[in-house]
């Protein structure tokens, strides 16, 4: 008979399991925050807390793009090429067009994104080039174009429309406008991979790409869509990457792209695709952005930073690596019976 | 049987070739409702290539479909689902990291009326119900990863329910399977007959055939041969059909002189999968080691070929406890073991026949700082090809160009070319074709012969019985009988693998 | 061998032939140089072309032992981060008063450590090993400003120097090509004429069944990380004699710029597939287009743009050539 | 597979054979004796406001002077990409190379080979050490740079407080050569209430310096002052400084361009900071290059020139025994003299 022998403790289990990716990087969250607020009082302060939220808000979106891509064993490499690429055009163009509000402009990066994404798309599901290469050759294809179409010049803050300035300042019924943004493309994208059909494809692609093309799912369109709405939000990112810093400039970004599959590596999200979930990877944004945080409020010499900051990326992959096969293992024995 | 309206499907004159291969020559078969259609034929006869034909994974070059009399094509997977075709593969086609539930209806998930919002309650209670009437108890919430192949199978099946599947296809479900799994598999198969739906039963067991099958299709070599309706028609037939010969004897084991104990393996334990697993094997001898899928047997295998060692326990070769916690010891221990999963664990598809078989012994073709003697390399691997009558076009052929019966020739090349003291086979002869098969048992009473020690595992009683000196029975990790040749019968070994209390007399 | 004729052809020589790799690059090398030649009137200079190498021999040499990584299925985005580890660890042990040669080899002795670590990472822990090279790209880079700071090493001995900015005797051949040349043919002959380099190749194809044909293929797969951390410390010491410095920053970005060439050379991201000359080829290909942007005085950022595009059109070509031909055929 | 390793390492060698005959080819250009020389300006990197001024002064001499200016850099500013670009300088026989290097040392050995090769190497901006060159047009007296931004601090904060500096790189020659003379100068007795409290480095890159200052904003609550002495680390300063409403609260300072600080010093964010003509800078370097190029100067201390609209000139010690010209004092910008400069760079 087919069953699972004591259905209930399996069930438990496997609850346990579901739950266990965001476990272990919230507990290393936990203990991350009590050991810093024991050297900075500062440290957990609604003030700070809220910094920190802005500060992960851009990456976040990011990586969320970042994510979807992942999820179908892909990667893409080319997001902070993008997010320069949009940001540049979005900001030569309102500074010449002081007219444009600020929706516009966000409605421009997310088009801008959406068609450079949709190259990457086409490179990998139609030329079949494997995602690392293609997207390692836009990386620089795209960051030379916005050299090219700037002419090595800069946007910078007097130049921009002030509403637009404002548009990352301000807040919304009392939440910073970045962090409302994170948080809008968060909850889409949330149920856009819980509740759709095709959010749940994208899963499967990544699961068990030739049980996908056996069920009928369209392997190609799922990687096209997943290139182009990691293009989209990067776009968008770049329209608020440049409102917030107030600069659109040849090097915007550059080498941002490894912080986000950092940020979604770091939230539980397999590289080798199929799983992970979305507030695994907020989780991840927000480690990488308290690991920062605290760094500077620790008071850290400048020059120890990138080391530290290193050292906690390789430890809360290694112990997530070594919790989750632990309790894989716990799992099996209790499966074996 | 001609009467066209009574078809449900029909192909005629179906052709399909691939690179240097002509897989399908002028194929006809038709299936109608309500009735267990086995397609048979040896590996590499055409039968998976004409499921995926009907499936629309593949398109044929020539021939014509017809569904209820009209004329259809199959573009892609979608088109045939759509005309309630299903499928089900030897290996199932799930989403790992899926629950139970969406992995039976992937593709077509129930979505709110409105917002084509996911209606997770709906899809967990419909998957419930699909589960329930199949028998199976399993959460709908489970994640498919760590399930057994058998429930996966059972997960397969809820979806092609789902799908209100008119043609249901089964391409070997049950060489995963054991016995108790196929009886639960051939109780729902009927069901669904008596419901109506058209199934086409692919096996390479003739048994199940005849006993669940309405009518039988046999092809060879990629041509249609001929179909017979079960009541009039024998295994002889059938069998003559498949090879076009009569095969005298399946199991031609010889007796041959036991000699001293080569392994001896004591209270092997490994923490939730398998405890206090102890026997011994002779050398010439073949020591059978029975049991269902999942008590644990390769396991066992693993841990003394050192890929997972075991915590606890000792194991004795040549009377010397020896620790083995890698495959390089036990390979240097004489130890080898052929896995069940060729193509993942036994063979390095992209690579020649050369290279796979060499790959073990590499070390002994390489000269002073490394270099490698490649005409020493191709001298033994011809050898050993030929030996085991590998058909090929030549060394240099890639593995993956090869047929499955040929494939395990390869990896058995490659472990007798590492003149193994002690040989385990994991399921040798899975999934593999009748002619294949008896060459195989062949080999392995030739190697007893001359003084091999064999473990095997099998799942295959009339095997188990055929092949083994004595036989070790396991039921959920532990050893639950010792048998001889002589008193092991199908119902005692059935008993142990059961865990039902027997008496040994 | 019972060779039974089961109509499969033999892969057709010229399609063969025409279609490897090696010789769509080594036809992109020969136009590059035609297009560099007719552009450039200083090209065609032999102190010119010698002294072009000198900036691609440092990345070269990582490329070599990136390439067996590749093929046995991983990726190191650690290699420059390692490099600059390395490097600095040479120099501050250099400055507090070590022989330049024990400094150096102290140094290629911490590049080898972390590529050990990698490997163990990789191999032990079984983590993937973009995901742990991501870790220590920033982990190895940190270290190197942790004991370095915003300080510099110079006034390396002129001996020392000499194997980043020397020559061969009195030929215009600098002494850098020399140290990638044989290493270029040491890692050929080992990846395509031993034991070991087969054995690369059958875990990117397949690591499952090397370990269950008593493959040791962690040991492989170590070694083969600390290989690359010694090759990038190797790096780190030409790269520094040839700047005559050291400082933290040293190599900034280069592992990408080493996969570009790795990948662009025809070994497969995926594993289990490349040949060394491929690679050699590879380096040489942007070598020259890159000598001869900057000779136009092409803007970085555009011969990035270019050397992207290259990267693009050199793997969709063959395919594109392969569905032409296929369809033609059909 | 040997011979096809053969083939290809043989083919790589008849390739680099085929492309250098053995007769040395290209025709030497030799240069024009008075007028036309390629001067070759090589910066940190492409796309820094900064350097794109620079630009606009080496045009305007080169067209005055009659010579051609060749403006390059690599995409980011490392010592490796400048290498890179200063060898193929070397290739195409430029004139002069005049150089603001990203790693001092790391520049020398090119640049002795581009002096061997018979092209003088002016130096500009930042440093190449002295090794490497044969001129050094110096912006402003670097001692007198550091001890200004300390002086205007000091005026904004009543020498009193915490105060940081937020630099570029930490490999940076002329900023780190600035922050020690401003730490000279905070051991005047009269900055006793100051306190250094730290140096962070934002790479001269836009986000990571925002970051670091919204850092010292966090770590540091008592922070009185921070000096940026670099144009991006100052502009993401102001931004940051605005963002969290402490305009006013933590004063601003250092080296900025106007028409980036423009904003923020209309604002009161920067109430005042420095800086030279980068302009005037680009184009007295170029009009150095232009002179040494014909032989007018050596680059010795004691001669003298005439630097077009910037007038006459002196070559001073630079105290490492080589020459080196002085743009002029650092312009200070505040409120009143922003708006007319804010259009010019």
């Amino acid at each position: 008979m087919v069953t699972v022998s004591e259905e209930k403790k399996g069930r438990s289990l496997l609850l346990l399991f579901a739950g266990v990716r965001e476990m272990g990087i919230s507990v290393f969250i936990v203990f991350l925050i009590a050991a810093v607020s024991l050297r900075s009082p500062y440290f957990l302060t609604v003030d700070n807390l809220v910094y920190i939220l802005i500060d992960i808000a851009i990456l976040t979106i990011v990586a969320i793009g970042e994510t979807l891509v992942i999820l179908t064993r892909s990667i893409d490499l080319s997001v902070a090429s993008t997010l320069a690429l949009s940001g540049m055009i979005v900001g030569m163009t309102i500074s010449k067009h002081q007219g444009i509000p600020p929706a516009v402009a966000v409605l421009m990066g997310l088009a801008i994104g959406a068609v450079l994404g949709s190259v990457n798309g086409l490179l990998v599901a139609k030329g079949r080039i494997p995602p690392i290469i293609a997207t390692l050759g836009t990386l620089s294809i795209y960051r030379g174009l916005v050299f090219a179409i700037s002419g090595g010049a800069w946007v910078d803050a007097h130049e921009m429309p002030r509403p637009f300035v404002y548009l990352s300042k301000n807040t919304t019924l009392g939440i910073p406008n970045l962090v409302l943004f994170a948080i809008i493309v968060a909850i889409i994208f949330y149920y856009f991979l819980n509740h759709t059909r095709t959010g749940r494809e994208i899963y499967a692609v990544g699961s068990n790409p030739s049980a996908a093309r056996v069920v009928g799912i369209r392997v190609d369109r799922i990687l096209f869509l997943v290139y182009l709405l990691s293009g989209t939000l990067a776009g968008m990112a770049g329209v608020l990457w440049i409102s917030r810093y107030a600069s659109a400039q040849s090097d915007t970004a550059s080498g941002f792209e490894l912080q986000a599959i950092a940020a979604t590596v770091v939230g539980g999200v397999n590289i080798f695709g199929g799983s992970g979930t979305l507030p695994g990877v907020v989780l991840g944004s927000l480690l990488m952005g308290i690991i920062v945080n605290a760094l500077n409020l620790i008071r850290i010499s400048p020059f120890w930073k990138l080391a530290v900051q290193g050292f906690i990326i390789l430890l809360a992959v290694v112990s997530d690596a070594l919790l989750s096969r632990r309790l894989q293992q716990a799992g099996a024995s209790e499966g074996a019976s | 049987m001609s009467d066209m309206s009574e078809n449900l499907l029909e192909l005629k004159g179906i052709s399909k070739s691939f690179p240097g291969v002509q897989a399908l020559d002028n194929v006809d078969f038709d299936l109608r409702p309500g009735e267990v259609h086995a397609l048979v034929g040896e590996n590499g006869a055409g039968k998976s290539t004409l499921v995926k034909v009907i499936t629309g994974v593949h398109q044929p070059d020539a021939g014509e479909i017809r569904f209820q009399g009209q004329p259809v094509t199959f573009p892609n997977p979608l088109v045939a689902q759509q005309h309630g075709v299903a499928a089900i593969y030897q290996e199932p086609t799930l989403f790992p990291d899926l629950s139970v539930g969406e992995n039976i209806f992937i593709g077509h998930q129930p979505v709110r009326p409105m917002t084509r919002r996911m209606d997770w309650k709906r899809l967990y209670e419909r998957a419930g119900e699909l589960l329930n009437a199949l028998g199976v108890k399993l959460d709908p919430r489970t994640r498919v990863r760590g399930l057994s192949v058998a429930q996966q199978q059972m997960v397969e099946i809820a979806k092609a329910l789902s799908l209100n599947a008119r043609i249901l296809i089964m391409d070997e479900p049950t060489s995963a399977l054991t016995l108790r799994d196929v009886e639960d598999l051939f109780r729902i198969t009927r069901r669904l007959r008596e419901a109506g739906t058209a199934i086409v039963f692919i096996s390479h067991r003739l048994e199940e055939a005849f006993e669940l099958a309405d009518r039988i299709t046999v092809l060879r070599d990629g041509h249609y041969v001929g179909t017979r309706p079960v009541p009039s028609t024998t295994t002889d037939e059938v069998i003559q059909m498949m090879v076009g010969r009569t095969l005298d004897t399946l199991f031609p084991k010889e007796e041959v002189e036991i000699g001293e104990v080569m392994l001896r393996v004591e209270g092997l334990t490994k923490e939730g999968l398998f405890h206090d697993v102890s026997f011994e094997l002779r050398r010439g001898e073949i020591l059978g080691l029975a049991g269902l899928v999942g008590a644990r047997r390769t396991d066992v295998a693993r841990a003394i070929f050192g890929i997972s060692p075991a915590d606890s326990g000792s194991i004795w070769v040549d009377s010397r406890q020896v620790r083995i916690s890698n495959p390089q010891e036990a390979l240097a221990l004489g130890i080898v073991y052929v896995p069940e999963d060729r193509q993942q664990q036994g063979l390095v598809l992209p690579m020649d026949i050369t290279q796979n078989i060499t790959l073990p012994i590499l070390r002994e073709f390489a000269r002073r700082g490394g270099w490698l003697d490649n005409s020493a390399e191709r001298e033994t691997a011809q050898e050993f090809a030929e030996r085991l009558d590998v058909r090929a076009a030549g060394l240099w052929q890639k593995v993956q160009q090869l047929s499955g019966g040929n494939q395990q020739k390869v990896v058995l090349a490659k472990w007798l070319a590492a003149r193994p003291h002690i040989l385990i086979l994991d399921e040798p002869t899975r999934g593999i074709d009748v002619g294949t098969k008896a060459a195989v048992h062949e080999l392995m009473s030739k190697l007893a012969g001359q003084g091999m020690s064999i473990l095997m595992i099998s799942s295959e009683l009339p095997e188990i019985l055929g092949m083994s000196d004595r036989i070790v029975v396991m039921y959920e990790g532990r050893v639950t009988a010792h048998f001889t040749r002589q008193e092991a019968t199908q119902e005692k070994i059935m008993a142990a693998a059961t865990g039902q209390p027997f008496s040994n007399s | 061998m019972t060779v039974k004729a089961r109509a499969v052809p033999s892969p057709s020589i010229l399609s063969g032939l025409l279609l490897r790799w090696e010789w769509l690059l080594v036809v992109l090398l020969g136009i590059a140089c035609m297009v560099n030649a007719s552009l450039s009137p200083y090209f065609l200079d032999v102190h010119n072309l010698f002294d072009m190498t000198f900036h691609f021999m440092e990345r070269s040499l990582i490329a070599l032992p990136m390439a067996f990584i590749i093929i046995s299925g991983n990726i190191d985005l650690s290699v420059a981060s390692n490099l600059g580890m390395s490097t600095i660890i040479m120099a501050a042990s250099y400055k507090a008063g070590l022989n330049i040669w024990l400094a150096m080899l102290l140094g290629l002795a911490a590049g080898a450590v972390g590529g050990l670590i990698n490997g163990l990472l990789v191999a032990r822990v079984r983590l993937p090993s973009l995901v742990v090279t991501l870790g220590t790209y920033a982990l190895y880079r940190g270290v190197a400003f942790v004991i370095l700071g915003d300080l510099v090493v110079t006034g390396f001995p002129s001996s020392f120097t000499a194997i980043g900015q020397g020559y061969v005797g009195h030929t215009p051949i600098p002494v850098p090509l020399v140290i990638f040349a044989f290493f270029a043919v040491l890692f050929g002959l080992l990846l395509h004429r031993t034991a070991f380099g087969r054995l690369v190749y059958a875990v990117g194809n397949n690591e499952t069944a090397c370990r269950f044909s008593g493959v040791a293929v962690d040991r492989i797969r170590i070694i083969l990380f600390t290989l690359s951390g010694l090759m990038s410390a190797l790096a780190g010491v030409v790269l520094s004699a040839r700047f005559g410095s050291a400082r933290p920053n040293i190599a900034l970005g280069f592992e990408l710029d080493v996969i570009t060439a790795v990948v662009l050379g025809g070994v497969d991201i995926n594993g289990g597939q490349g040949t060394m000359p491929g690679v050699v080829l590879a380096l040489f290909l942007i070598g020259v287009v890159r000598y001869g942007m900057s000779l136009k005085n092409v803007p970085g950022q555009i011969q990035n743009t270019l050397i992207g595009m290259l990267l693009i059109v050199a793997i969709l070509l063959p395919q594109f050539l392969r569905r032409l031909a296929s369809r033609s055929r059909a | 597979m040997k011979s096809k390793l053969f083939v290809s390492l043989l083919l790589v060698i008849v390739i680099l054979a085929a492309c250098a005959p053995p007769t040395v080819a290209p025709p030497a250009e030799k240069p024009a004796a008075k007028a036309g020389f390629k001067i070759a300006m090589v910066v940190k990197n492409l796309g820094n406001p900064f350097f794109e001024a620079a630009q606009k002064g080496c045009n305007e001499a080169a067209a005055e002077y009659g010579d051609e200016c060749i403006f390059q850099g690599p995409a980011t500013p490392t010592a490796e990409g400048q290498i890179e670009i200063i060898d193929a300088l070397i290739a195409q026989k430029v004139d002069v190379i005049a150089i603001t290097a990203n790693d001092p040392d790391a520049l020398v050995p090119v640049c002795k080979k581009a002096m061997d090769a018979g092209i003088k190497v002016v130096t500009w901006d930042s440093a190449v050490a002295p090794a490497g060159r044969q001129i050094f047009v110096n912006q402003a007296d670097m001692e007198q740079i550091g001890r200004i931004e300390v002086q205007m601090l000091a005026e904004m904060i009543g020498y009193k407080g915490q105060i940081a500096i937020l630099s570029a790189a930490a490999t940076m020659a002329n900023q780190n050569t600035w922050i020690e003379w401003m730490k000279e100068e905070l051991k005047d007795p009269k900055y006793k209430d100051m306190e250094l409290v730290t140096t962070v480095y934002g790479d001269d890159l836009r986000e990571k310096s925002y970051n670091e200052a919204l850092g010292l904003f966090k770590s540091y609550p008592d922070l009185k002052g921070i000096i940026s002495p670099t144009t991006v680390g100052i502009a993401a300063t102001a931004r940051a400084l605005t963002d969290e409403g402490l305009c006013g609260k933590i004063a601003l300072t250092g080296l900025g361009l106007p028409s980036e600080m423009a904003e923020y010093i209309k604002s009161g964010c920067c109430k005042a900071m420095a800086l030279w003509n980068p302009i005037d800078l680009g184009y007295m370097t170029t009009v150095v290059s232009h002179l040494m190029a014909s032989g007018e100067i050596t680059g010795k201390p004691g001669e003298t020139f005439k630097a077009g609209k910037l007038g006459e000139r002196t070559i001073v010690d630079d105290g490492a025994g080589g020459g080196m010209v002085l743009l002029g004092p650092p312009f200070q910008f505040n409120a009143e003299n922003i708006d007319q400069w804010k259009d010019v760079y």
